[in-house]
């Protein structure tokens, strides 16, 4: 059993950092729709690696089952034309790419910078435990949290919601008339 | 070195069982799919004053069998302009959740895959997955039927999630656990939790309908509609495995949780003694719910789109979410005994129940007289 | 079992962020600059995992931001979206480049 | 049972705020009439509690208590709480407020009945009385100062009730200019305690008077004069007196609950309350006294030639609030809130009975009226006997405390302002004669009206009975005998700095002298109205020829508010057109200025908004970058803080 966590992770993060970057390369939207539901998946088994199956079952309820379609339902309301790479490339990609590369590099250095804590919390389980902090302590920006998605709700809704057409609409053929 | 049974490396050992679990329960989904198909168009046939399939076998109790080397023996046929790679994965999309949430099903007390602390949110959350699968079918399939039908199905299925949830939570509150042996353990006795949270049995029963595509919220397939939703293109097994494996698994995964949750799972006489005989009261209990699901599709008709919305965001969802509230409260104000929960839900039951009819046809009124004044005033004008 | 380092587990996520940014910074299709934007919220939500059950963080404070991330996840991506379908309304387009109306 | 009523002092002020609440916030949909129950009841507990808290604290004898409800202001050294100061002098004024508010509140059910705005109405009286409730229970200048400002609000609002028109809401800013004018002042005087005592509390202050006046009596002068000041304008003193008798626009129950409870009584109440600072600040005790004597004469000489009947009650009121001054300037605080409480009663009494006078006859100028008596007995006895007491006839309620003020103005020294005193007494009798006798009096002149008047309802006649009895017989129990009555029993230690002067006995001969005096004076007009009014004997309208040029005078109330409009607005108008061209080209100019350079910057920079979102999220990015460059740096030691 030695090998398995360390395998696991590998495998979790190769497919993570490939997901990632199918997400961002791909040149057909629905492929990087799926590939992101993938990215999302592989990280909920990388919560479970860190022992947060809780988290891990949430990161799945929400993001594969929610907000991936959601997002494939936007990607079926707009016209996603043929010429991907047409939307592709633009004057500012080679720089953008350098930005986040730059960036990215010392972060990644300074990551390493981190330690485990001598002792770590006992494994098995942290639905407890988060609901507890959720409920105590959290419980105040938890119901702002819940005050936010409502006010999305709405707002979407809003934002989305046709003007109804004013013109009446015409009448039904009357059946008594002969036609 | 720790050494497992048979003188087997541990990691041999978990994996040899796991092949082992894998093989089992899909040669158990693939039965009982064949079974419940065969049972679905007997009981259709018999409430239609029909005979059904007779021919094959005794009683036309092969005809399933043959039906499904039908369709594997069909060739793989795509139309023009599929998006290949999508409509292959589809089905797998949609399988491998329903597959996945056998894991936690609680058979009976030696015959449990995994007793994980979160059981029944491991089970949603799988419930939620199988929306991809149809989504990307729909789109694959490269055919505005299939499309819409996909879009339809997917936005039923996360609308009903969410009244589902909410009346699994309900029996969640009122038990104290979301692991599923302990939800079965904590209903030894003969008052299982229908007698005491009813109403959140019915809102989930709606709901559990709505999410395995079961008449009246069959949409997907609605034949006059939508020639047959997100399936249009498929067929031989990838059919096959997206109506039939995947709907009747569905089917059963549903009951089982309400079997679990509501009728005390595999709890039942002489179960203390002979722990393997709850897999009998289990899989009874399961095919009574599932008989259930067949009496239903032959009695009511087909839900428009419109309607079904409209019934789970004003209906569906105040009233689980008003079951939980009184419910959550109840269980704080009297921490000792269940009996106000009981009181209180079956009142509500009976109030929804009564009230629902009354208030639809006041709302019914309403619009016809609406829709009259509109006619009125269109015609004036024209 | 070998504990899988921490400084592992941020690595991965410093890495799948800043893919994120990368895609919010090439793409120009609004809906893969969500996606993107989701990529980046979920590399933060494994590092807050990660800090919080190997830095033996009292009673799993990482994990609740967690949770907060899923919701403002949930909103963003629902105005998001709502926004793009606005705006694709007004203009036939998804391409963020060509919706600059807004340009001084 | 023993209950702690002290302790549910903000109760009094608590009930009528909540009944103020109800009545905004649901009084236009659905209660409609149903606010003027809701408000006179609440303010019936309101009293019983207001009552209740005073026979506590009589029992209980000298008595301060401080109930705080919370910590309002908590910064560095400087305090403030919200908390109710309960001893004899806030303990008398809450339960004379509040009885005479409940009083006028349920009169009003019957006055304002048929007007559509009522619930608007007894949203802002209700809220009125809190306020006021407020400014007397306040153990500090600050929350004192709050109560100050929203009677003052709230006394705009309903003098302008009636905003259709154009006197009423004329009146309602005229009053709250001028109450501003004075607000400024008080807010000077609360600002100057602050620095000089370090609190606003009133047992912080009050102890340091002394000390603080050994050193900077400049300071305690100034202090008092600031809020001498604002008393003026709260209280209608003069030069500021002007906007009361125009809040006779306003329904005549606001009158009374301006003029009897509420509003001018708080210019007296500051003064009575600030007495340890008054005490020490010599000259500024001069000027309240002057400044009292003058407007009591003054407005008492208006009042002889009015002839609407609320306006000759108006400027008997800053006639007697003027007398309340001369008592504090004089050193006999007490005497002034003796006076202040029985005022409360016949002035409420007198305003309520031209309220019903008002109510049967649609008419409030008395040329018209005449003869009421015989159609309006209740109105018309409550009427006279709140006329004696306004006369100072003994022994009803005005005589005691009137008496006193005028008396305690000649034994501290003040010959000439006693003078002023008892003549002023003789015009009050004069004109209180005349009023009763036109309005009541004589033949109707006016039949149209005469055959139309009615005797009011009950709800607004048991309110004069009930107020008549005040009328008459609180002077003789708050201040029988004279000097040593139950009032200076229960007010001294409060109000006077020490209660060295109740071993020594009154002189009653000397009393009983001035007593005599200033009744005699009364008397006298009372016989020269009569003689004038009733038997003609001199004409009335001979009179008035035969001294033109001062009836002139007097008929335009000595052109008080032309001089105020012409000359003093004028020049502040001058003023205020100099400071906005000071405004709009130097201080705009510069602003104007410094518009052009931004915006000149700003077309250049408008090349950097591209509109395109990549553009925007590369700069983010690039941000971040150097945010990480930085913090990296640091982190690594490369960069040294």
């Amino acid at each position: 059993m030695d090998v398995l966590g360390p395998i696991l992770f590998a495998f979790l993060t190769l497919m993570i950092v490939g997901g990632g970057l199918g997400v961002v390369l791909a040149g057909r939207i629905t492929t990087s729709a799926l590939l992101m539901a993938f990215t999302f998946l592989n990280m909920a088994g990388m919560f479970v690696l860190l022992g947060s199956e809780t988290i891990a079952a949430f990161q799945v309820l929400i993001y594969v089952g929610a907000i991936t379609v959601l997002i494939l339902y936007g990607v079926m309301f707009t016209p996603q034309t043929p010429r991907a790479y047409g939307l592709f490339f633009q004057k500012q990609t080679p720089w953008g790419a350098l930005v986040a590369a730059l960036a990215a590099l010392p972060v990644i250095v300074v990551a390493f910078s981190f330690h485990d804590a001598a002792s770590l919390p006992a494994p098995g389980g942290d639905l407890n435990a988060l609901a507890t902090a959720v409920f105590t302590s959290f419980a105040f920006p938890f119901e702002v949290a819940s005050v936010l998605l409502l006010s999305a709700m709405v707002g979407a809704i809003v934002l989305v919601k046709r003007e109804p057409a004013s013109r009446p609409p015409a009448a039904p053929p009357d059946p008594e008339r002969p036609v | 070195m720790p050494v497992g049974p048979f003188g087997l490396d541990p990691l041999v050992w978990a994996i040899i069982r796991l092949i082992v679990a894998v093989v089992l329960v899909v040669a158990l989904i693939l039965n009982s799919s064949l079974l419940l198909i065969y049972l679905e168009r007997k009981t259709q046939a018999i409430m239609q004053d029909r005979i059904g399939p007779y021919h094959t076998g005794p009683f036309g109790l092969l005809q399933t069998f043959a039906d499904a080397l039908k369709l594997i023996a069909k060739e793989d046929v795509r139309a023009g302009q599929t998006d290949v790679a999508f409509f292959i994965a589809a089905p797998a999309l949609v399988f491998t959740p329903m597959l996945a949430s056998y894991v936690v099903l609680p058979f009976a007390p030696p015959l449990v895959g995994a007793d994980i602390n979160i059981g029944l949110l491991y089970l949603a959350t799988l419930g939620s997955m199988g929306v991809l699968g149809i989504v990307i079918a729909g789109w694959a399939s490269n055919n505005k039927y299939s499309l819409v039908g996909g879009l339809r199905s997917a936005g039923q299925l996360i609308s009903y999630e969410v009244p589902g949830i909410l009346s699994l939570v309900t029996a969640v509150l009122v038990v104290g656990s979301l692991s599923m042996v302990k939800i079965t353990e904590s209903q030894t006795g003969p008052i299982t939790n229908i007698f005491i949270i009813p109403l959140a049995f019915a809102t989930y029963l709606v709901s559990a309908l709505a999410e395995t595509n079961r008449t009246p919220f069959d949409l997907p397939e609605a034949e006059s509609e939508l020639v047959a939703g997100y399936l249009t293109e498929y067929s031989g097994m990838r059919w096959g495995t997206m109506l039939a494996l995947t709907e009747y698994g569905n089917v059963v995964v549903v009951c089982s949780i309400m079997t679990t949750l509501w009728l005390g799972g595999w709890n039942g006489p002489g179960v203390a003694a002979v722990p393997i005989l709850g897999v009998v009261w289990f899989t009874l209990k399961v095919y009574a719910l599932i008989l259930v699901f067949m009496w239903v599709r032959a009695t009511l008709p087909r839900l428009r789109i419109d309607q079904l919305m409209s019934f789970c965001w004003k209906i569906l969802i105040p009233v689980t979410l008003l079951n939980l509230a009184v419910t959550a409260v109840l269980l704080i104000a009297f921490p000792t005994t269940l009996l106000p929960v009981a009181i209180a839900n079956w009142i509500l039951l009976v109030a929804f129940v009564v009230l629902l009819p009354v208030l639809q046809q006041r709302r019914l009124r309403h619009l016809r007289a609406r829709l009259r004044e509109r006619t009125a005033t269109a015609s004036l004008a024209s | 079992m070998t504990l899988v380092p921490l400084p592992a587990f941020i690595a991965v996520s410093a890495t799948l962020f800043f893919i994120g940014v990368a895609g919010v910074l090439v793409r120009r299709n609004a809906v893969v600059i969500l996606m993107s934007v989701e990529l980046m919220l979920n590399a933060t939500n494994l590092a807050f995992v990660a800090f919080s059950r190997r830095l033996a963080v009292a009673g799993e404070r990482g994990s609740v931001f967690v949770v907060f991330v899923f919701v403002v996840a949930a909103a963003e991506v629902a105005v998001g979206l709502a926004i793009i379908l606005a705006a694709y309304r007004n203009r036939p387009t998804v391409d963020v480049d060509q919706l600059d109306e807004m340009k001084g | 049972m023993n209950i702690d009523v002290v302790g549910l002092v903000w109760l009094v002020p608590g009930i009528p705020l909540a009944a103020a609440i109800v009545n905004g916030l649901f009084g236009r949909r659905w209660l409609h009439r149903a606010t003027g129950v809701i408000a006179s009841v609440a303010l019936g507990l309101s009293a019983v509690l207001g009552v209740a808290i005073f026979f506590a604290v009589v029992a209980a004898g000298h008595v301060a208590r401080t109930v705080t409800l919370y910590e309002w202001i908590g910064a560095g050294d400087f305090h403030v709480n919200v908390a109710a100061l309960v001893d004899p002098l806030s303990a008398t004024m809450v339960a004379v407020v509040t009885v005479v508010s409940f009083l006028i509140h349920v009169f009003s059910n019957g006055y304002m009945e048929h007007d559509p705005g009522i619930h608007r109405f007894f949203t802002w009286l209700p809220l009125f009385v809190f306020l006021m409730l407020t400014l007397v229970l306040a153990d500090n200048y600050l929350l004192m100062f709050v109560g100050w400002e929203g009677v003052g609000l709230c006394s705009y609002l309903l003098i302008g009730f009636w905003f259709e028109r154009p006197a009423p809401y004329t009146a309602a800013n005229k009053a709250f200019w001028m109450n501003r004018i004075g607000d400024w002042g008080f807010t000077i005087g609360t600002i100057l305690t602050f620095l000089t005592f370090g609190s606003l509390t009133f047992h912080d202050v009050f102890p340091k008077v002394a000390g603080v006046a050994q050193t900077q009596p400049l300071t305690i002068t100034f202090i008092a004069l600031a809020f001498f000041l604002g008393a003026t304008g709260k209280s209608a003193q003069l030069p500021l007196y002007s906007w009361l008798p125009d809040a006779m626009e306003g329904p005549t129950p606001v009158s009374a609950l301006i003029h009897a409870a509420t509003m001018v009584t708080a210019g007296v109440y500051l003064v009575a309350r600030s007495t340890p600072l008054f005490a020490v600040a010599g000259p500024a005790l001069l000027v309240v006294a002057i400044i009292g004597a003058v407007t009591a004469l003054f407005a008492a000489t208006i009042a002889l030639v009015q002839v609407d009947i609320k306006r000759v009650l108006a400027y008997s009121t800053v006639s007697q609030l003027g007398y309340m001054f001369l008592a504090c300037g004089v050193g006999a605080p007490i005497a002034a809130v003796f006076h202040l409480a029985t005022h409360a009663f016949f002035k409420a009494l007198l305003f309520l009975g031209s309220g019903s006078v008002i109510h049967a006859t649609e008419e409030q100028d008395m040329r018209r009226m005449g003869g009421l008596r015989r159609k309006m007995p209740i109105t018309y006895w409550t009427f006279l006997l709140a006329g004696g007491a306004l006369a100072a006839i003994p022994p009803l309620a005005g005589f005691w405390s009137k008496d006193e003020i005028v008396g305690a103005a000649f034994t501290n020294g003040q010959p000439i302002l006693w003078a002023v005193g008892v003549g002023t007494g003789l015009l009050t009798a004069f004109y209180t004669t005349r009023m009763i006798y036109l309005t009541f009096h004589g033949e109707p002149r006016d039949h149209h009206l005469y055959d139309h008047a009615h005797e009011s309802p009950a709800v607004m006649t048991v309110p004069l009975l009930l107020l008549c009895v005040g009328a008459v017989f609180a002077g003789l129990v708050l201040g029988f005998p004279p000097e040593a009555g139950f009032i200076h029993r229960f007010l001294e230690g409060t109000v006077t700095a020490e209660a060295a002067a109740q071993s020594e006995l009154p002189n009653y001969v000397l009393i009983a002298g001035l007593a005599a005096t200033a009744v005699v004076a009364g008397l006298i007009g009372i016989a020269i109205g009569y003689a004038m009014y009733a038997r003609r004997r001199p004409d009335p309208a001979a009179v008035s020829r035969a001294v033109g040029p001062i009836y002139t005078l007097l008929w335009n109330k000595y052109f008080v508010d032309e001089l105020y409009d012409h000359r003093i607005l004028e020049g502040g108008r001058a003023l205020f057109g100099a400071a906005w061209a000071f405004d709009a080209h130097i201080i705009d100019g510069i602003v104007d200025r410094l518009a052009w350079l931004v915006s000149l910057l700003g077309s250049g920079l408008r090349r950097v908004q591209t509109g395109i979102v990549g553009n925007y999220a590369l700069s983010i990015a690039a941000g971040l970058l150097i945010l990480i460059v930085v913090y990296g740096g640091y982190a690594t030691g490369v960069l040294h803080r």
